[in-house]
């Protein structure tokens, strides 16, 4: 039993932590503005073409496109905010919702017409490592070290800098801090962009080690949704944690039960924490 | 009857009607077929109304009645043998029911947290009937083509579903205009717009909620079975698709939530656009563009949809769009 | 200002919409939309090569043009196999068109294709075929590529009753539904694997554990169900029977159940992208296996590209370059030949398309040749007339033996057609496909166990 | 007694909003409520119409007990209110909103009914003139006059008034106060809460002034005004009483 369930659970949280940083980024966005990002899988999907061609055309190392990719993920996410967002910061929930889904259907609709709905693949690897009975693949482990270094990151500067201490006012009450002269819909807009700049992060790593189209963002939005409830909507740190809960249940659940399980227990566990816990189980904010 | 003489109640039933009978009146199936989806979506968009439009709860889950009736009216007639019109009454019975005790749970849950469970119940619904083996699991079901032989071969059986679905829509939006006319109408509404505030005033705001949940999960399950049993068969990922749940609402919102008409010109409207653009190799990736971009356009812009922006800048259209 | 000529703007451009909604026109005037075919062929070398294609010039010959409707899955997980059976019956049409159709009465029949793009989706195949059997009211219909598309679709050719060839599609299923004109050009799935267990009994007799990992559709379902029963007749133990979705990327849990079960036989896989992915992830994990099959991605000339992953995988194939159909093998075996040789047919593919034809190649070459020969079998293109020739056709061609079930229970099932097996090998270095199976058409020994 | 409230206290968090205030209002009084910001007035409605349970106490509405009943419960039973914070159905027209309050209140009007009644109480407070209007486009003064009118189109026994002056020129004061003065002649009993002392002294039999919220005096409204408790509960400090309000009014969120 033990042969199958240690490796499972190392592949299952290498995945979480990935899965982490996607979600943060959803959960910041909620955090700051109330906002539910359905335009969040589509800025993975593009986050993992963004890698394919950073590799293939330009010759680039994935980790050093991580970079370019993380910029245009917070130049377009700062975009989407102005044109689709930023008038209906206020509106009821119906309205964001669905001007992040059209944004969502935007950007689907483009990448369709560029890379049809058809698998890519980044040609990547870096070997393997044995520990004893698991194989570790070196880029699900560097996958899980960036995102923990883009965790660091993210809150060295909502605590350390003062734009970040401004998002983390805005965050807490928008009024108050407007009255205290915070520009509030840069920091919003700049939130946003880093919201995005996540989820494509999210998206690149995931396309060092697995085949995408343009459409697989949606599996992974799924999960962040999944995820960010578990770790209390708006409270990043419980996203990665909540990430890393969510990898293991993926690894652990097929040792027990047909894999095709995962998603049903997933989801009933996911409605049922919205149910009796809504503020997740970490409970929500920093 | 009073009702009649009101052009809010006749103007859409008329539209669909004069749309609905067009093929017949050609007899043409080609023209059936473009009709035909048009009143899916216009059916759908409709039912999905009562609970949008009229209370205002944004559900992403609309779809899992559409995939639990046809599920069930497909699994009644192919494995039990039943006539297609018991099963239709059993494809919007089980979903009601379903939204009944889903709805005693989830509508206590307000704005996104409501619109975020309706999507993990729509995911839970179609993972768990993939793994599902008494409906054919994650390969679905299919009917034996002889089944067709029971309603005068496929030909007639493809107008009896044609006609089913036309009539459903009419029924559908006969009730909507009743909902919407009527004190427990009044009730939603206030319900949309200050759920707290309906309370104090004696709306009792959960049964009403739950109420309107019912009646509006009771029909896309009907049109499930249509839809599947016009294509004779049913798979878990085409029966709970959780952008045809998005779709609904875009079409609830372009023509303009809470009104009647609004459905049916927004369901139409955004059903014609795709199905035009879907066989046009150059245009099919920007079928999505244009809709994600004419939908940014109404939120932004007239958040009212088509008919709630006529009726709020056209004074003299009031009393006739309803 | 500016704002109110936005608001106008927009409930302009709405109404319109909504107006071109209600407005009943259905625009069948137009032309239907043709992708351009690639140029498959330089002039000259191939117009007589086509069987009784020489086009009389008789006054009393009137010229038609029936249409082929079909979709192809251009884009989407199954573009890569969906594409080569597309290239193949391009080729075909191409052909024909060259060689100035055939003779049917006075009549010379040339196949024109009318297509669309179905992305792998069922839906589309859905609207798409309606669409084909009503709008466009395409004369024969062939089916997109993969069982579960082809379901969809011949649900709608039998409602509109029109004939469809199917190729790319072998579940076995669809044809047990009642349908009377669809055909089936593959070997049915549940001869899929068959061949390949009684290989693995061949090569190691003391070889006792398989798992079974597929894809969770209709095909891959139907060819492991069918399987798994024979191993197990056989005397196999099945130590792990899995089925995975088809948008499955990460094989991560089904390699650890595989490692813990630990088998020495994997079989299983779905289609090209998944079965890709899978043999990659199988190979990285390092699973020690001594014998793997899978589906449809191995004999696919792309599979080669996962370099090392690929190498050893065995794979059901339903024609190889390699395997000779010849008129001669035809007159030996009493059955009647029909259509160009191997050599022909590959050399003339490489040509149009500079690559190698997989059997989804040949496949969607031979689905045109099956509804030629029955035209031509038939004197009509009447429907019915055709199904009774498709009923009664038992021919040879380039991709093997021709011959339908006619029975109610399973009308239309491919029963003359059989499976070869192929395994990547590096004979001279370069990843290449051998034939291993059968004995008397293999071209290499097999690799066994692999390294 | 009409209402009778047996040591009630409501807990948000840490926070003590309401501690063992017991109170009766017999029927056809007008009784006036007053207190600094933050003294737990408009928690005390609350708890009265059921928007929150309290977390000790019982509540008796005409002899029966409604402790922890529902808003609806109560709005059923003859109970009505007005919000301090106006909520108008935004989307709905002036009459559908008062349609409202006649359908759902205490006589449960069909659509015909609560439609003539919604017009003659939109009469009564002066917003006949603008009953085909959207809610959404009236000013603060309409609204809250609207806010009457939904109440009163509830035909209740007692009507729980919660500011309905605040934001009023000295006209539209003098208004509404006849429009009050005329509703209690309609045998409706009040209870308002109200900061501008002039127009509760005036109109109030009977003043209750909570602190903190406690009940800390209870008279006709001369012997409050000269209770010394009240007047050093006024001296207080104003700033730590608005933060005891604001506290206990985000108790609801998300």
């Amino acid at each position: 039993m033990f042969d199958i369930l240690i490796p499972s659970l190392v592949d299952g949280l290498l995945l979480g932590f990935v899965y982490g940083i996607a979600a943060m980024g959803l959960s910041l966005i909620w955090g700051v503005m109330n906002v539910i990002n359905l335009a969040h899988g589509p800025i993975i999907a593009l986050g993992m073409f963004g890698i394919y061609l950073a590799f293939t055309i330009l010759g680039l190392n994935p980790y050093l496109a991580l970079v370019l990719v993380a910029f245009a993920g917070l130049v377009l996410g700062i975009l989407i905010y102005y044109v689709a967002v930023n008038r209906v910061i206020d509106a009821p929930h119906l309205s964001s919702l669905l001007a992040t889904f059209s944004v969502n259907m935007i950007i689907i609709g483009i990448g369709t017409a560029i890379f049809t709905v058809s698998p890519y693949n980044v040609d990547f690897t870096l070997g393997a490592v044995d520990i004893g009975p698991i194989r570790l693949l070196w880029t699900r482990v560097a996958a899980a070290l960036a995102a923990v270094i883009v965790t660091g990151l993210l809150y060295l500067f909502l605590f350390r800098t003062r734009t970040g201490k401004n998002i983390r006012a805005v965050a807490n009450n928008r009024t108050a801090a407007e009255l205290m002269g915070i520009p509030s819909s840069r920091v919003l807009a700049l939130s946003f962009g880093i919201g995005t700049m996540l989820a494509a992060i999210a998206g690149g790593l995931i396309a060092t080690f697995f085949p995408f189209t343009i459409l697989a963002g949606g599996g992974y939005e799924l999960r962040s949704f999944v995820i960010v409830v578990l770790g209390g909507l708006g409270n990043p740190l419980g996203a990665l944690v909540g990430g890393l809960i969510l990898g293991s249940l993926e690894g652990i659940i097929p040792v027990f039960m047909q894999t095709s399980w995962v998603p049903v227990i997933e989801f009933v566990l996911f409605v049922f924490i919205i149910l009796v816990r809504p503020s997740g189980l970490l409970g929500s904010r920093v | 009857m009073k009702i009649l003489r009101k052009p809010g109640f006749w103007l859409p039933i008329m539209l669909v009607l004069l749309l609905g009978l067009w093929p017949v009146m050609t007899d043409n199936a080609a023209n059936r077929e473009v009709v035909n989806s048009i009143l899916v979506s216009v059916a759908l968009a409709s039912s999905l109304n009562i609970l949008l439009g009229y209370t205002g709860y944004v559900s992403f889950g609309h779809i899992v009645f559409f995939g639990f009736g046809a599920y069930t009216g497909f699994y009644l007639m192919s494995e039990q043998g039943w006539p297609i019109y018991a099963a239709m009454i059993m494809a919007g019975l089980v979903p009601a029911v379903l939204a009944y005790l889903l709805g005693s749970a989830i509508l206590r849950l307000r704005g996104a947290y409501f619109a975020l469970a309706t999507i993990g119940i729509n995911e839970a619904a179609r993972a768990f009937v993939k793994n599902f083996d008494p409906l054919g699991g994650s390969v679905g079901m299919q009917l034996n083509f002889q089944i067709y032989n029971d309603y005068g071969g496929a030909a007639q059986a493809l107008w009896l579903t044609y006609y089913l679905l036309l009539g459903v829509t009419i029924v559908i939006l006969i009730v909507s205009y009743l909902v919407r006319f009527s004190k427990f109408g009044l009730g939603l509404m206030a319900i949309r717009e200050n759920e707290d505030a309906a309370e104090v005033m004696g709306v009792v705001a959960p049964s009403a909620k739950t109420r309107a949940y019912v009646i509006s999960a009771f029909f896309p399950g009907i049109v499930g079975l249509l839809f599947f049993f016009k294509n004779a068969t049913i798979l878990p990922g085409d029966a709970f698709r959780l952008h045809l749940s998005i779709e609904t609402i875009v079409m609830v919102m372009l023509g303009g939530a809470g009104t009647v008409l609004g459905p049916v010109l927004g369901g139409a409207g955004y059903q014609r656009l795709r199905g035009t653009l879907l066989v046009t190799p150059l245009f099919r990736n920007v079928q999505l563009v244009v809709a994600g971009v004419l939908l940014l356009t109404i939120i932004l812009f007239i958040p009212a949809g088509v008919v709630g922006w006529l009726r709020y800048h056209v004074r003299g259209l009031r009393r006739v769009l309803e | 200002m500016k704002k109110l000529l936005w608001k106008l703007f927009i409930v302009l451009a709405l109404t319109s919409i909504i107006i071109t909604a209600c407005a009943q026109t259905p625009t069948q005037t137009e032309a239907p939309a043709e992708e351009p075919i690639e140029e498959p062929m330089e002039e000259g070398e191939q117009a007589e090569e086509m069987e009784e294609a020489e086009v009389p010039a008789g006054e009393d010959m009137t010229a038609t043009t029936l249409t082929l409707g079909y979709t192809a899955s251009l884009t989407g997980r199954l573009n890569v196999s969906s594409g080569r059976q597309d290239n193949g019956l391009q080729l075909y049409i191409q052909d024909l068109q060259d060689a100035g159709g055939f003779e049917v009465g006075n009549e010379v029949v040339t196949f024109e294709p009318l297509f669309y793009d179905d992305e792998s989706t069922n839906e589309r195949v859905q609207e798409l075929y309606t669409r084909l059997a009503t709008e466009d009211n395409a004369d024969f219909l062939i089916s997109p590529y993969s069982s579960g598309l082809t379901g969809a679709a011949a649900v709608i050719a039998e409602q509109y009753g029109k004939v469809m060839i199917t190729t790319g599609a072998a579940s076995d299923s669809t044809y047990k539904l009642g349908y009377t004109g669809v055909y089936q050009a593959y070997t049915p799935a549940s001869r899929y694997l068959a061949g390949a267990v009684d290989h693995l009994k061949a090569l190691d007799p003391d070889l006792t554990q398989v798992a079974f990992v597929h894809e969770n559709d209709q095909f891959s379902t139907d060819v492991v169900t069918a399987a798994k029963d024979y191993a197990e007749s056989l005397g196999y133990e099945v130590v792990l029977f899995e089925g995975y979705d088809s948008e499955t990327t990460d094989f991560g849990p089904f390699i650890n159940k595989i490692e813990a079960a630990a088998p020495q036989a994997l079989l299983g896989g779905g289609h090209f992208q998944d079965g890709s992915t899978f043999a990659r992830q199988l190979y990285e994990k390092g699973v020690d296996l001594a014998y793997v099959a899978l589906l449809v991605a191995p004999p696919e000339p792309d599979f080669a590209e996962l370099g090392e992953a690929a190498f050893g995988i065995v794979g059901p194939s339903q024609w190889e370059p390699l395997a000779e159909f010849t008129p001669e093998s035809a007159a030996e075996a009493g059955l009647e030949w029909f259509g160009p040789t191997g050599d022909e047919f590959v050399e003339r593919y490489v040509a149009a398309y500079d690559e190698e034809p997989s059997y989804h190649s040949a496949g969607g070459y031979v689905a045109g040749l099956i509804l030629q020969k029955a035209i031509m079998d038939a004197g009509s293109y009447d429907p019915e007339a055709v199904k009774d020739a498709l009923d009664a056709m038992d021919i040879l061609t380039f991709y093997g033996r021709i011959k339908f079930d006619t029975s109610a229970e399973s009308h239309g099932l491919q029963i003359g057609h059989s499976m070869i097996y192929i395994q990547w090998q590096r004979p001279s270095g370069e990843l290449e496909k051998e034939v291993v199976w059968p004995p008397e058409g293999a071209t290499a020994e097999t690799i066994y166990p692999l390294p | 007694m009409i209402l009778e409230i047996h040591d009630v206290s409501k807990n948000f968090g840490g926070l003590q909003a309401l501690s063992d205030v017991s109170l009766s209002v017999p029927e056809g009084e007008i009784l006036g409520l007053i207190g600094p910001n933050g003294a737990g007035k408009t928690t005390l409605f609350n708890v009265i119409n059921g928007v929150y349970p309290p977390t000790n106490g019982r509540v008796f509405f005409q002899s029966k007990e409604v402790t922890a009943k529902k808003p609806y419960h109560l709005a059923k039973m003859g109970l009505a209110r007005t919000h301090q914070i106006v909520q108008p159905l935004e989307e709905l027209t002036v009459r559908e909103n008062v349609m409202v309050g006649a359908c759902f209140g205490k006589e449960d009007h069909g659509l015909g009914s609560a439609r003539e009644l919604a017009e003659e109480v939109l009469d009564f407070v002066g917003l006949g003139e603008r009953k085909d209007q959207m809610a959404a486009s009236l000013n603060v003064a309409q609204k809250k006059r609207l806010e009457l009118a939904r109440a009163l189109a509830a035909r209740p026994t007692l009507l729980l008034l919660d500011e309905v002056l605040a934001g009023l020129n000295p006209s539209e004061i003098s208004a509404m106060i006849e429009t009050v003065a005329e509703i209690r002649e309609q045998g409706i009993t009040i209870i308002m809460i109200e900061h501008v002392m002039h127009a509760v002294m005036n109109v109030s039999e009977r003043v209750v002034v909570l602190d903190y919220g406690r009940l800390i005096s209870e008279g006709t409204p001369e012997e409050v005004s000269h209770d010394p408790k009240v007047i050093e509960a006024y001296l207080g400090d104003p700033k730590l009483a608005e933060e005891i309000a604001s506290g206990g009014q985000q108790g609801g969120g998300l």
